[in-house]
């Protein structure tokens, strides 16, 4: 909705500020507000319970080779920190930068992307074009000053849940590291309540 | 300028009789403005407005982007492309933006061009009129004459300027300034105006992280998304963009958040990666003067390291190196190793 | 407002024990679009599905989350269940809670949170999911066998006994591969040609199948169901329709310098020739690099003695363009080359040979007759040596890593053969161990042993030298523990078996894939030992990997099967993950139709009105039964135009928001 | 009461400002020179002319958060979020800039008033400063705006290296009682310095390029339809790439978007600058109405030219900073739009 002169949003404005008042004195106030939404945080990221650092890390896994490797990995019972979310695309040509900017502006600490060996995809070129995309966004990032160990491209076959599985306690281990993501995250997503 | 005085003489009778001879119906030109400098691309229809036809120093303004409306008219245009513009005019054609048969390109030669923005920056004020003496700008302005070394306050692009051959072209006028020409081409590839594109890249990359992320975000957090860059480059040639378009999931009309900032001139990075031909318009137009270009130079930059010398308009033909691959590329985890210091 | 139902499985304690399934469907209740949650010992079994299925009709369910295993396992099962309640089968997502959380983790509550979360991204994926419905394509009745050893014959055979047309393509110039070399075959001893001719000829003769000998594939497009093949039909300078395969050409060739391919180099041939007596299709070509005809312009003597006046010198390649339903590659296998191996002097005496050379040696039809005699001075050599292993299970990077599989028993056959038609002739097998499983092996590698007294040396061969006209033969004996050295008169070297040089380039054409060592991948290596991971290619003889004769048949038959089952269907169904273009968004920049490694995008121009105004652009459209849903486009795709059905930018984007959360 | 202080004693009057308000003025960051939060480190541009951005920022922010929603299950919350505004300062602005502040207020205070407006506007001290050199690009004297006395709530001069000040409005006193005891009381000389200073400017400005400029005549004698259908459109806006950079550099442009953000636990609803040459400008369910750059194009000057002096007693919604004209990336502008209207067709 757009308003060339301010009038029709200005009531807008006002509904909503009276809404707001209303709401308030009416439901929970604004401070049990924030204390609620802090003890059902849904934000699983930054400082733990412990007072640890929980990273939050995004796995990319193109379903052929490495969402199979992952899987292996499960079935070999090869742990690897809870931290690692995986997301399971087609294959590895799939993921667009723009997802794993996201994932960072959400607040993600770390994104990963795993794909089948080069010359091994099931699509048979699909990696080597996300190979190219994701060196040259990968040294975007760098460039812009943002830590390079962040992100990663790593090939895991359905053979390699071994290989899944160290990677992803090396990379976790990465991100410990380099805490929590600053230089690139969105701070609307974090702050509460939004 | 008396170097391009000629010339435009040349220009306008060629523009004249290709109107008059019906091969083209209007011709794409530059118009003078209010003021010394200022220069509008500009459409003519007739051959007596020919006469406002001007071109010189201040028409940088990159014609092809125009072509991509231009050519869905009726008729053939007449298009004055400077060599670097035809660049732009292969890429498009290569991606279908333009349909040759409708557009008669005039290959103009190039008398390098002036940045009025580098003019100011000398803290040169109330310009009146410049007048150009070899190398040297002579400048009236209400606040008396100064001067200014023509190389001090030369465009960005044209300081390491791509040569001076256009890639495409149905005719070429280079005038007079052919023969000066050819001789600084001998002189550019080693003196000033040949200097090393990548100058500016290798400094920052040369930085520290944490020196590459205070410099961009000092420069990014100027941007007032105004989307000039966009849409003045000859690349962004989408229907619609996805940061308008509200489907996209990522649409975004202001950098409500710093993040914005970045993640739209990545994305605008990565989007025209390997299509960008360098035309430095987005530099040029940013009204806060962000060096955009050193984003679309890094890209070019790793592109020729790590992919092999890439020239995106070079020719119409060749694939672009994001949508073609080598078996044995390099791993992307030579970021890790490479790319600034640590 | 999609309607969702959560079903949280426990995998009996596979899940449970380490993930609190009552609370992960606890906690997803309030998620948007969710209105009912459950949880279930087993929700892939009848009970669970049931309980899907009676959730679906109650709560008026639009989609269904399981957390439970991969999707791997159980999503095909799953969409069949809510096909049955009536919803579209893509109108389910999975959280994998199994393999990747309670396998994974140990802590409970932290698994806990991570099923939540992941249960968390389906929903949210879900909500913005659309029915999907596959999209049919027809089935081209015809195969395609590439190879024409014993592996494409036997396949091309009983697919044509199912009644299905099937092309042979064998790019040298007869069938018959590398079996029509052999001699006998262990452990029956009967010989290769009396078994494999039959065949040859009733391929020949079967009027479903058709050969084309001396092409080979140029290109192939398409996919499963429809491939379209261009096949090169090389010149062979004789008319095959004239030709009475009498031979006299053969035999009034003045040029003989050629090396017989088929008697491995022992002997020459002709410019033109019969590759041997029983080739298929029995008519000559020409060696265009030996024809004087060709080289000089001169001759053509050929031409003249020909009775049937079959000879054209000016006979052009061919292409052939065919659509298949299907392909079986049988592109078989070849002796790696040896000059790595300088210790066993293969390039500088003559009396070294491979096993395949010793194989024509030993052959009636072959250079010497069958007469063992020794290639350098035509003696008979006195005291034998064979050596196994010879770049098989080589980790030095020379050779190979694998077992060859089939050296250690015709290298007992050979030792066997040798005994049998000499028994003056001292024979000893150098070798790693020997290998022989499989029916009768043993005991045939016994009778080499024990009735014929063949010498097994265990150790491998250090060095052989030439020394005035015996081979001096340096090995160790791992079991004397002592150096033994053999003044043998002839060495035969069993060099390893590698997949034909052409596997590589068909396996691009058709976009199957290849191990390290170029052998074809099957789709599972015990499941779907026959089939390529790319629908519609089917894998016979050594190409997957190496094998002797019945294990070879029994593959070839295995994917004929296969092959049939497939061309008995009337239509395939689609993957309907598909990619497609939203016109309006389109600029038909062509950066899609790059990277697409089906050619399934094409361009067409499309007038559209917008705002009154009409305007023509060129925009891209998606062939979705090519398409295969790798997702490349939409990448490529500058303008978010394109896009891939089941995996969308706002699904995935989804998702990350969810996890990020 | 005039009052005086040297240079070397400006940092003392910046930080004296800034001691219990946030002090905003000219500062040279990245190249680049804008209204910046003043600190001891600063670079002080008072020599700039033109900021690139207009301090319109300080009450029209380019995006400003207004309200968010949070949803947990059946129920939202709704929370009013926009930053409080605090006291605070904006030093050296233009007089054009200063005029654009009354051509906004038109706007956002007029029934129904935008508060988030209104509470800036009077949180707010305005420090104009007079012009010493204007640019070949200001026609600002054509819209009756005096450079040399800039209207605010303080007005200032430098003039070699003293700044004179003079405090005009409520705001104005009260801030200079605060720091009085910086400054010295102009005298007569001073009063004559300023006066010579003003002929001096005053005659630059009679020189300018852009004076001949009789903006009144061409779109107060023709009517609305007649700039309207004028054929000149057509060629003006051919050059023009529907960037928002006049829209978003202009000191009196005020078109914005509402807009909600999903920040995964809620909405964010923010409302931001928008531009009527963007093709998704009031963007409808059926589309944009001006469907063509020209019309779009052709909205934004009939805006500022006919359309608001129309509903403003013939104010024009411009100030003549000449921003656009020396930023546009095709160099097309207000100045030559109105030129070429005022040539009628069949001339």
């Amino acid at each position: 909705m757009q308003v060339e002169k301010s009038n029709e949003v200005e009531r807008n404005i006002h509904m909503d500020l009276k809404k707001i008042t209303e709401e308030q004195t009416s439901q929970t106030g604004l401070t049990e507000q924030i204390s609620e939404n802090r003890a059902n945080g849904t934000r699983e990221k930054g400082i733990g319970a412990k007072g640890d650092f929980k990273p939050l890390i995004v796995a990319f896994c193109c379903n052929w080779c490495s969402y199979a490797g992952a899987d292996l990995a499960g079935t070999s019972r090869l742990s690897y920190p809870a931290e690692v979310k995986i997301i399971r695309v087609p294959c590895s040509c799939r993921i667009n930068p723009i997802f794993i900017l996201r994932a960072f502006g959400r607040g993600a600490d770390g994104v990963i992307i795993c794909g089948c060996h080069p010359g091994d995809c099931h699509y048979s070129t699909g990696n080597y074009y996300t190979r190219r995309r994701m060196t040259l966004l990968f040294s975007m990032l760098d460039y812009l000053g943002i830590e390079k160990e962040r992100t990663r491209v790593e090939w895991v076959s359905a053979a390699e849940g071994v290989k899944f599985s160290t990677v992803m306690n090396d990379f976790a281990k990465t991100i410990h590291r380099l805490g929590e993501n600053k230089k690139l995250e969105d701070l609307r997503c974090k702050e509460f309540p939004y | 300028m008396q170097r391009v005085s000629v010339l435009i003489e040349l220009i306008r009778e060629r523009a004249q009789k290709l109107l008059e001879d019906g091969i083209v119906n209007r011709v794409i030109g530059w118009k003078k403005g209010e003021f010394f400098y200022d220069r509008t691309p500009a459409v003519f229809q007739a051959s007596d407005d020919l006469s406002e036809l001007i071109y010189d120093g201040f028409c940088s303004a990159n014609l092809s982007k125009y072509l991509i409306q231009e050519n869905k008219k009726d008729g053939k245009i007449l298009a004055l492309l400077k060599p670097c513009d035809t660049y732009s005019f292969n890429q498009l054609i290569k991606e279908h933006q333009i349909n040759r048969e409708n557009v008669y390109i005039l290959g103009i030669g190039c008398p390098d061009m002036l940045d009025i923005n580098k003019i100011r920056g000398k803290g040169i004020k109330g310009i009146q009129k410049i007048e150009e003496n070899d190398d040297e700008l002579i400048i009236d302005t209400l606040y008396g004459q100064r001067k200014c070394r023509r190389e001090d306050v030369l465009l960005e692009k044209c300081l390491s300027c791509k040569g001076r051959e256009h890639v495409a072209y149905d005719e070429l006028v280079i005038g007079d300034l052919r023969n000066d020409l050819t001789i600084e081409n001998e002189a550019m590839s080693d003196s000033a105006s040949g200097k090393n594109p990548y100058e500016m890249v290798e400094k920052i990359e040369a930085m520290t992280p944490d020196e590459r992320f205070a410099f961009w975000r000092s420069e990014l957090s100027k941007c007032i998304r105004c989307n000039a860059c966009r849409n003045v480059c000859p690349a962004c040639t989408c229907i619609k963009c996805i940061f308008d378009n509200d489907r996209s999931g990522i649409a975004s009309k202001a950098n409500t958040d710093t993040f914005e900032e970045n993640m739209f001139h990545i994305i605008r990075a990565l989007h025209v990666a390997g299509r960008c031909t360098d035309c430095g318009e987005c530099s040029r137009v940013c009204p806060q003067q962000i060096p955009l270009h050193l984003l679309n130079r890094k890209v070019i930059k790793d592109i020729n390291e790590f992919y092999g010398e890439y020239q995106a308009g070079a020719d119409t033909e060749t694939v672009g190196p994001l949508i073609s691959y080598k078996q044995d590329d390099v791993e992307p985890d030579i970021i890790m190793r490479k790319g600034g210091h640590k | 407002m999609p309607k969702i139902g959560v079903f949280v499985c426990w995998c009996g304690s596979n899940i449970a024990a380490t993930v609190d399934v009552k609370k992960v469907a606890e906690a997803v209740k309030e998620e948007p679009g969710v209105v009912y949650t459950a949880d279930y010992q087993y929700m892939c079994s009848e009970a669970g599905q049931s309980m899907i299925r009676k959730a679906i009709k109650e709560n008026g369910l639009t989609g269904v989350v399981v957390c439970s295993c991969s999707p791997r396992m159980h999503e095909t099962t799953f969409r069949k269940a809510v096909v049955a309640a009536g919803l579209n089968p893509y109108m389910v997502e999975i959280a994998n809670i199994r393999e990747q959380c309670s396998w994974i983790h140990k802590d409970k509550e932290e698994a806990t949170e991570k099923a939540v979360i992941l249960a968390r991204t389906a929903i949210a994926k879900l909500n913005l999911n659309q029915p999907l419905t596959a999209g049919e394509s027809p089935v081209v009745k015809r195969a395609l066998v590439i190879g024409g050893g014993i592996a494409g014959i036997q396949s091309a055979l009983d697919i044509a006994e199912a009644g299905y047309e099937v092309d042979i393509v064998e790019k040298s110039p007869t069938i018959g591969g590398k079996m029509a070399q052999l001699d006998k075959t262990f452990p029956t001893l009967d010989c290769a040609a009396c078994i494999l001719t039959p065949k040859m000829v009733d391929a020949a003769q079967n009027e479903k199948i058709n050969l084309y000998t001396y092409s080979e594939v140029e290109s192939v497009s398409g996919f499963v169901g429809n491939f379209n093949v261009k096949i090169k039909k090389k010149a062979r300078y004789v008319k095959e329709e004239l030709c009475s395969g009498c031979g006299v050409c053969t035999e009034k060739c003045p040029s003989r310098k050629s090396k017989n391919e088929f008697n491995e180099g022992l002997d020459n041939r002709g410019a033109i020739y019969i590759p041997f007596a029983q080739a298929i299709p029995n008519v000559p070509v020409i060696d265009t690099s030996a024809c004087l005809r060709f080289k000089t312009g001169k001759c053509g003597i050929c031409a003249k003695n020909c009775p049937a006046d079959a000879i054209n010198f000016e006979q052009q390649d061919e292409i052939i363009e065919r659509q298949y339903g299907a392909i079986v590659v049988a592109t078989g296998y070849k002796l790696i080359s040896l000059e790595n191996f300088d210790e066993y002097s293969y390039t500088q005496c003559p009396d070294v040979v491979t096993s395949l050379e010793f194989e024509r040696i030993m052959n009636a039809a072959g250079p010497t007759k069958g007469q063992l005699i020794r290639p350098s001075d035509k003696t008979h050599p006195h005291t034998i040596v064979f050596v196994q292993c010879v770049g098989s299970r080589d980790t030095s990077g020379r050779g190979k890593p694998y077992c060859s599989k089939v050296c250690c028993m015709y290298t007992a056959k050979h030792a066997m053969l040798v005994r049998e038609k000499y028994p003056d002739t001292e024979v000893y097998v150098f070798y790693i161990d020997v290998r022989t499983p499989g029916k009768n092996f043993e005991e045939f590698y016994r009778r080499a042993v024990e009735q014929y007294g063949v010498n097994y040396i265990k150790g491998m061969v250090g060095k052989i030298a030439e020394k005035n006209g015996k081979l001096i033969v340096q090995g160790s004996d791992l079991i004397a523990n002592e150096q033994v050295v053999i003044e043998a008169d002839m060495v035969v070297l069993a060099a390893a078996i590698e997949p034909d040089p052409s596997a590589r380039s068909i396996a691009t054409m058709l976009t199957a894939s290849i191990d390290t060592n170029n052998f074809f991948t099957e789709a599972h290596p015990k499941l779907r030992p026959v089939e390529s991971p790319t629908a519609g290619i089917f894998l016979s003889g050594v190409c997957q990997g190496p094998k002797d004769i019945p294990e070879t048949v029994a593959q070839a038959t295995a994917a004929a099967a296969k092959v049939i089952g497939l061309l008995s269907k009337e239509k395939l169904l689609s993957n309907p993950c598909v990619s497609s273009s939203d016109e309006m968004l389109c600029s038909g920049c062509s950066n899609c139709e790059k990277v697409c490694p089906y050619g399934a995008i094409s361009f067409i121009d499309k007038t559209f009105k917008i705002a009154g105004k009409t305007e023509a652009r060129r925009v891209a459209k998606v062939n979705e039964a090519i398409c295969q849903g790798c997702g490349a486009c939409t990448v490529a795709c500058p303008s978010g135009a394109m896009d891939l059905k089941g995996f969308t930018n706002k699904q995935i984007l989804a998702e990350v928001d969810a996890i990020c959360r | 009461m005039m009052f005086k202080i040297n240079k070397d004693r400006w940092p003392e009057l910046f930080s004296e400002i800034s001691r219990d308000r946030e002090l905003y003025m000219p500062i040279e960051k990245a190249g680049q020179i804008q209204f910046e939060k003043w600190n001891v480190d600063a670079k002080v541009r008072l020599d700039q002319l033109n900021t690139v951005k207009s301090p319109k920022d300080f009450f029209f922010p380019q995006s400003e958060n207004i309200v968010a929603f949070k949803t947990k299950g059946k129920n939202i919350s709704i929370f009013e979020n926009h930053d409080e505004s605090r006291p605070f300062v904006v030093f050296g602005v233009r007089g054009c800039d200063a005029a654009s502040f009354k051509i906004l207020d038109r706007v956002f205070l007029a029934e129904p008033v935008d508060t988030f407006y209104k509470t800036r506007r009077e949180n707010a001290t305005v420090i104009t400063l007079s012009c010493n050199e204007p640019e070949e690009t200001c026609f600002c004297s054509i819209f009756e705006i005096d450079p040399v006395d800039p209207a605010g709530d303080i007005e200032t001069w430098v003039i070699d290296d003293v700044l004179y000040w003079k405090s005009i409005t409520e705001k104005g006193h009260a801030l200079t009682d605060d720091i009085k005891k910086l400054f010295e009381k102009a005298d007569q000389q001073d009063e004559e310095k300023i006066y010579n200073h003003k002929e001096k400017v005053k005659d630059i400005i009679s020189k300018l390029p852009l004076q001949n400029l009789n903006i009144n005549e061409i779109f107060k004698n023709n009517s609305m339809l007649e700039i309207f259908n004028s054929s000149k459109w057509k060629e003006l806006s051919q050059p023009c790439m529907g960037c928002g950079t006049c829209t978003f550099i202009c000191p009196t442009c005020h078109c914005y978007d509402i807009r909600d953000f999903d920040t995964g636990h809620g909405i964010q609803r923010f409302r931001c600058w928008d531009s009527c040459m963007y093709s998704d400008f009031t963007r409808m369910s059926h589309g944009n109405p001006r469907s063509s750059q020209l019309e779009r194009f052709r909205q934004r000057f009939m805006h500022k030219l006919v359309y608001y002096p129309e509903n403003n007693d013939g104010a024009f919604a411009c100030v003549g900073c000449g921003r656009c004209i020396s930023r546009c990336p095709v160099s097309m502008n207000i100045v030559k739009v109105a030129k070429a209207l005022g040539v009628k067709d069949d001339e």
